[in-house]
């Protein structure tokens, strides 16, 4: 590659836009991987809680004397004995106004608020020692009202979900056009609809896993942490436990599966580190699965009322929506429980041009787990309301929903263009992202399909969904709140003394494939293959600190600072080839792991002969030459405060109406994530992404009974998306490059879950719709089918 | 109280003392640091603890270790390393079927003693063959892909050789 | 999510484990395929002082035929059930409810005593010994006994073996000159407990039903037979009529319980559904 | 979870009565109770083992009878913790009716269980409830009827 200061990528990059396979994935298939689970250090105990059977209650008594004699048990602790050792957080944030949360610590002090608070913790030898002690604690709590429902939580005389609260209100806020009203006023048609959306959670195969470990004679703190966020924990545990930072090293090791759930903190995370300050041995806490059921984050759980105007052709003017969304009790920390309903609020209506809108957001405590950010915060929510009322009025207008779309998606040459709640967008793709679906799914042969069938008494349905991602945020996301939370990345690349790179990044892996893409763009800045590019990720002592891998930063931000720092580097080398080989270097470049001539692509000499000479003879070099082979770079996004993209979903399902059971049978994804640089790996992170959109709009639901206890915390009982009800996923791209990077690239990791949802819930709609019946409540199980079709 | 076991892991004699409460899975990972069986739920509903069990799939979380006394055990590390799946782990390889990978080694387990029974399987046996083992990363299109492939070259190869 | 601490027992004979069980006085659990109680002892759901381990008494294994009669040893494990030809032809409504009961790798391992042992009101297998009117065999300290499978599921998780009791073998009735059969259940996915199941049996003669029997599961405390609607539909022709007044039968045939996630109205409703859709199958298999 | 049943007893409603608020009726009546002592007029310390097919869990709690109006109605209410299995506790209001030669016991409770028991036992709790629910007042029938065997009550004839 020439060494210029192009902003362009160009054709000659060969790696970038290729389906290259992972080279971590061998390790997994052959049982090599290692995750925090593996992981056994000497002398390590294990840690096990006792947590409250009550959602609500004041805790009278703990009797830990018979636990604390218990074979194998070195420590009990509870709140008095370990909640001095760190500092309390409060999930708030400044730029959210007026937020309020009370401040959490360690394990339950005085009161229980939530069935799963941990009040005591237990250390043994063993885990199964540490759980038979823990049966021996004896718990005294006097068991009050909880919080259950958040409408009642709101109401003026109702028990507050924690101690300390004026009101279960969290949070409140109003976006608003000036014309909103008129617009309903003068409104041809109105369409509405309250819609609920169940409690889900992410349910990581890998559950939550943290092993601390303290050394007390150096100091040192070394926290294997299965998270997607080790700068963030390193300097969580180094404020809250008043450790120096440089003292405090995180490792994400493998991690089985995040989506979010593994950035916030726990107390169980935060408790196994504290154990292992006042023990001074290695902690190891492996959440069980029942226990990750009361104590992982929790996502969704929306009430929405919303209502659309539209004009006598169908063309939207302006919706209304208030949106109550349901977090336990506390907002999460460090980033809040607020994003998820502010992203809802903000993201109604996107892909449309519509010019008015009101926007009502309340967040309400409740004596359950927390919820917060889950893979595509608030997205599908968005994408489901907006979805739903364009299918209303496109039946009341009669319109096919595709032509309803095509009237009112913002046209592909309008950009840049801001929407009614506020947000700018570069350049999207919705139109020939709609062309594309309508030709990939043969749309008119399905229509033709399902009325033939329909005359059988089948009943199949097509739901369509466009939408848009945010990806790639900056600093405005939660830095501007106060929040430590890192929008820049930093990578370090350098030559090896045989000529291979290395690269150590600070965005994270957890399978989605961001080192091989890391690989691909850090080899084609320096003229070499991917598999020549050993990338390192996910530990604070050895790779730049940064944000790591959240809301779909790791190919566009993590990519771009790997692009930059690659060309740093080739800049360093092509001036040291310079000088050995008296060249300009910008005659020189850098291919197929030869200096070469830039013009002709002659070899000059190869890589590892640079690597040789900079490290074992620098002797050689002429006076004052820079032997430097290692470049340091980071990089935070500017221009715009978002990369957005776009693209579309279709379903396409069959409703068994006289069970309300349905059937996936088929769905298609049009998707725009800007500049694709694994095409690979792109489709697999949209097909697992609709799987993680659609097992919630069928399936998973956490299901709480009146006195907030959860009653399906199992596998047995939790329905996740299993193999036998999944469809095939056929997807499609359009390309529009970002001009915000050089690499052009934007995210796309919560795509195929923005939506998925969205367009099942229209497809079944569509499929009942002829008989009189609407569903608008996720997950749509056959008790609810059943309902809607007015058979219960 | 322990008990004296002694089984047949991944071709290996092995002689352990265990409590009776130990778990076939626990007792491969922590004692035999055989940690490629993994443990997503622990009562026999996700699949990554999928080790084979006389030749034949079971939940390593569902089986205690004094029950595989006189059996034999092989795990995905004994299945690698005799070269029994190279293909199906290319195969999954080659399609990404797989991310995060905690599901990955029960699911390869599964896939070759799907392959064992039914050579040739149809799409909708594979989907229901793995229909008790959870990934939460893929989407399961690419694992069925994964295993489909591999089935269609054993078969093309083996007529080839035929 | 550790199992608490027991004693481990490998039975050498049915008179063995009833010895050891009594020893044990009411603190001992028996473990057949281990697939419901090892996940209950990792929830601490029950603390037994010792396990005694059925799996390695002979008399309990093997499949065979004796004098028309099948006899299933109480430990054949579901995929032996699935897919041994003697149950396929002589106890077929086993053969098709096997590939319903959890997922390929529980098959291996869970055992058909072990399943009708515990009696759990939504498992495919009790409905069948319902609906094929098979005879269980129970071997105690007095002795054995075979009891019908009518007389044998009492309630939630309750049969009428006394505690100690092993189930050594389920006994099927011969098969009768055109006998047909259907099982199915309603499940949202795949492997789950069922919402509704059902499994029915009739014996067709020149186009009527000369005999029926219709055991339905996931409908109440125990698998249940449809005592009113085989009434319906015995002695009858099959035809549209005949099947919707079996399925309005039900409603007396039928106890579910209501819950939040699943009203007894709706499960009645599926339990129509069902009966219909299986009838309906079994019209075209005769 | 709401409970409802209806038992008639073959005993006058004196005797129906006075066997709720008896101890030694208490205790042979209550599901798996193992220690029944009295603490207070109306009010026992409970340990009860419950055993429903793969769940075996003993409880320790308190059972207290209330809102007593005498030959007519009483709330008899329990609540135990059963360590890490977690704790169930309900309320039955118990209504007694003079039918002449019998007498009509009629229950109406609210049950809660929490913790494990809550998280795991969704598909089987209700039943299982209405199990426990029944056989109480079946044991309860049955003990009165062999309280009452001495002096026999006279049976209407067939």
């Amino acid at each position: 590659m020439r060494s210029s200061d192009t902003r362009t990528i160009s054709a000659r990059d060969p790696h970038i836009g290729q389906a290259h396979r992972r080279e971590t994935a061998r390790r997994h298939l052959a049982g090599r991987g290692r995750f925090v689970t593996d992981i056994a250090l000497p002398r390590m105990l294990h840690a096990a809680f006792v947590r409250s059977p009550m959602a609500r209650g004041r805790i009278v008594e703990i009797d830990t004397s018979d636990a604390a004699q218990s074979p194998g048990v070195v420590r009990v602790f509870t709140a008095r004995d370990l909640n001095p050792l760190c500092q309390p957080w409060t999930g708030t944030l400044d730029h959210f106004a007026s937020m309020v949360s009370a401040p959490q610590n360690l394990l339950a002090e005085d009161e229980v608020l939530w069935a799963g608070h941990p009040v005591a913790m237990i250390l043994a030898r063993t885990r199964a020692e540490a759980e038979d002690a823990c049966e021996l604690v004896m718990l005294d709590i006097e068991e009050g009202e909880a919080c259950v429902d958040g409408h009642a939580a709101l109401a003026e005389d109702a028990v507050r979900a924690a101690p300390g609260l004026d009101s279960n209100l969290c949070f409140q806020t109003v976006l608003e056009t000036k014309a909103v009203d008129d617009a309903f006023a003068c409104a041809a048609h109105v369409v509405e609809g309250d819609f609920v959306f169940g409690r889900h959670t992410a349910v990581t195969l890998e559950p939550r896993a943290v092993v601390a470990d303290f050394d007390a004679a150096s100091g040192q703190l070394t926290v294997h942490h299965g998270t997607q966020t080790p700068y963030q924990f390193q300097d969580i545990y180094a404020r809250h436990f008043a450790l120096p930072e440089s003292r405090v090293r995180v490792i994400a090791p493998d991690v089985g599966g995040s989506f979010g759930m593994k950035l916030h903190l726990y107390n169980e995370e935060m408790a196994t580190v504290a154990a292992s300050l006042q023990l001074g041995r290695p902690v190891k806490f492996v959440a069980d699965r029942l226990e990750s059921f009361v104590s992982d984050i929790h996502a969704r759980d929306h009430k929405v009322s919303a209502r659309m105007a539209l004009d006598a052709e169908g063309t939207i003017l302006a919706m209304d929506v208030d949106d109550m969304t349901q977090i336990g009790a506390f907002s999460t920390y460090p980033r809040t429980s607020v994003a998820e309903g502010n992203q809802v609020v903000r993201l109604m209506g996107a892909p449309y041009k519509m010019p008015d809108y009101r926007g009502r957001l309340s967040v309400v405590f409740q004596n359950k787990v927390q919820t917060s950010q889950y893979r595509a915060v608030g997205h599908p929510i968005a994408c489901a309301v907006t979805e739903a009322l364009v299918d209303k009025a496109a039946v009341k207008l009669g319109l096919d929903p595709i032509e309803m779309r095509a009237r009112n998606l913002v046209p592909d040459d309008a950009y840049p263009f801001v929407s009614a709640t506020g947000y700018s967008f570069e350049k999207l793709s919705h139109e020939a992202c709609l062309s594309k679906l309508r030709d990939l799914m043969d749309y008119d042969a399905l229509r033709a399909e399902q009325a033939e069938l329909r005359q059988k008494g089948v009943y199949r349905g097509i739901g369509i969904a466009p939408f848009v991602e945010i990806t790639n945020p900056g600093a405005a996301f939660y830095g501007v709140g106060g929040a430590r939370i890192s929008a820049q990345d930093g990578a370090v690349v350098r030559l090896t003394p045989s000529g291979e790179v290395q690269c150590a990044i600070s965005v994270t892996e957890q399978g989605q494939g961001t080192e091989t893409v890391i690989s691909q763009i850090v080899a084609d800045q320096l003229g070499v293959s991917p598999e020549q590019v050993k990338v390192t990720t996910g530990d604070t002592d050895t790779t730049p600190s940064g944000g790591a891998t959240w809301a779909c930063r790791g190919a566009g931000i993590g990519g771009e600072t790997a692009l930059r720092a690659g060309r740093k580097l080739q800049g360093q080398i092509l001036a040291l080839a310079g000088q050995i080989l008296q060249s300009d270097p910008a005659d020189l470049a850098l291919a197929e792991g030869h200096v070469v001539d830039a013009n002709s692509g002659t070899r000059r000499m190869p890589l590892a002969e640079i690597g040789r000479i900079a490290t074992y003879r620098p002797d050689t070099l002429p006076e004052g030459a820079d032997n430097s082979l290692t470049a340091a770079q980071h990089f935070a996004p500017s221009g715009y405060p978002f990369d957005f993209t776009n693209g579309i979903q279709a379903s396409l399902v069959e409703v068994d109406v006289e069970t309300g059971i349905v059937r996936l049978l088929k769905h298609w994804v049009v998707e725009d994530c800007g500049r694709i640089i694994n095409p690979l790996l792109v489709d697999e992170q949209i097909r697992g992404g609709v799987v993680q959109g659609l097992g919630p709009a069928l399936f998973e639901e956490c299901l709480y009974d009146e006195t907030g206890q959860m009653t399906n915390a199992s596998l047995a009982d939790y329905l996740v998306p299993m193999a036998c009800e999944m469809p095939d996923i056929v997807i499609g791209h359009v390309e529009t490059p970002t001009n915000d990077t050089i690499l052009g690239a934007k995210g796309v990791g919560e795509a195929g879950t923005a939506a998925a949802g969205a367009a099942a819930l229209n497809a079944v709609n569509d499929a009942i719709g002829p008989l009189g019946a609407q569903i608008h409540q996720t997950p749509m199980t056959p008790l609810r089918v059943l309902k809607a079709l007015g058979h219960v | 109280m322990t008990m004296d076991i002694e089984l047949t892991v991944n071709g290996e004699q092995v002689r352990e003392s265990v409590e009776p409460r130990m778990s076939l899975a626990d007792f491969l990972r922590e004692r035999l640091q055989l940690t490629g069986t993994h443990l997503g739920c622990e009562m026999g509903a996700c699949g990554a603890c999928l080790v084979l069990l006389g030749g034949k799939p079971v939940h390593a979380c569902l089986v205690l270790a004094v029950q595989a006394s006189g059996e034999t055990v092989e795990t995905v590390e004994g299945l690698s390393e005799r070269g029994a799946i190279a293909d199906l782990q290319a195969a999954f390889h080659d399609r990404n079927a797989l991310q995060c990978g905690f599901c990955t080694t029960g699911m390869v387990v599964n896939a070759h003693a799907l392959l064992g029974e039914t050579p040739v399987p149809a799409r909708d046996e594979i989907r229901d063959a793995l229909s008790g083992n959870y990934c939460r990363c893929t989407g399961y299109e690419a694992i069925v892909d994964a295993i489909a492939e591999t089935a269609r070259k054993r078969a093309s190869d083996a007529e080839a050789s035929a | 999510m550790k199992s608490p601490a027991f004693d481990y027992i490998r039975a050498r004979s049915v008179a063995h484990a009833l010895e050891a069980y009594r020893d044990l006085d009411g603190e001992g659990v028996y473990l057949a395929g281990g697939h419901s109680v090892v996940p209950s002892l990792a929830l601490r759901l029950q603390a037994p002082a010792a396990l005694i381990d059925l799996s390695g008494i002979d008399a309990l294994t093997g499949i065979s035929l004796d004098d028309g009669w099948l006899r299933i040893g109480s430990m054949t494990r579901h995929a032996e059930i699935a897919s041994d030809p003697l149950i396929r032809d002589h106890a077929r409504l086993f053969h098709l409810a096997a590939p319903h009961v959890a997922h390929p790798a529980i098959r291996n391992r869970g055992t058909v005593g072990g399943s009708l042992s515990l009696a759990d009101p939504a498992s495919e297998f009790p409905a069948v010994a319902l609906a094929l009117r098979a005879e269980l065999e129970v071997a105690g300290r007095d002795g054995i006994r075979r009891v019908k499978a009518d007389d044998f599921f009492l309630d939630i998780y309750e049969t009428a073996m006394e505690p100690g009791e092993i189930l050594q073998a389920i006994f099927v009735p011969p098969v009768r000159t055109g006998e047909v059969c259907a099982f199915d259940e309603l499940a949202r996915r795949r492997g789950d407990y069922a919402m509704v199941g059902a499994a029915v049996q009739a014996v067709v003669e020149a186009g009527r039903l000369a005999d029926i029997s219709i055991a339905f599961f996931s409908v109440g405390n125990k698998p249940t037979r449809a005592g009113a609607a085989e009434a319906v539909l015995r002695e009858n022709a099959m035809n549209d009529t005949a099947i919707a007044a079996a399925q309005a039968a039900l409603d007396a045939d039928l106890d579910p319980s209501d819950e939040p996630q699943m009203p007894a109205s709706v499960r009645r409703h599926l339990a129509r559904v069902l009966l219909g859709r299986l009838l309906g199958h079994l019209g075209t298999t005769a | 979870m709401e409970l409802e049943g209806t038992q008639e007893l073959n005993a006058d409603p004196q005797t129906v009565w006075a066997a709720l608020f008896d101890r030694d009726v208490l205790e042979r009546a209550i599901p798996g109770c193992e220690t029944l002592e009295q603490t207070g007029e109306t009010e026992f310390a409970a340990t009860v083992k419950l055993k429903v097919g793969p769940v075996s869990a003993r409880f320790k709690g308190a059972v207290e009878l209330s809102d007593i109006v005498p030959l007519v109605s009483c709330t008899l209410s329990g609540k135990g913790s059963g360590g890490l299995a977690g704790f169930a506790r309900g309320a039955a209001r118990v209504t007694i009716e003079d039918l002449g030669e019998t007498t009509r016991l009629t229950y109406s409770a609210d049950a809660a269980v929490g913790g494990k028991l809550a998280s795991l036992g969704n598909r089987l709790i209700k039943s299982t409830a209405q199990k426990l629910a029944g056989e109480f007042f079946a044991d309860f029938e049955a003990i009165l009827a062999e309280q009452a065997e001495p002096a026999p009550v006279p049976v209407p004839a067939e």
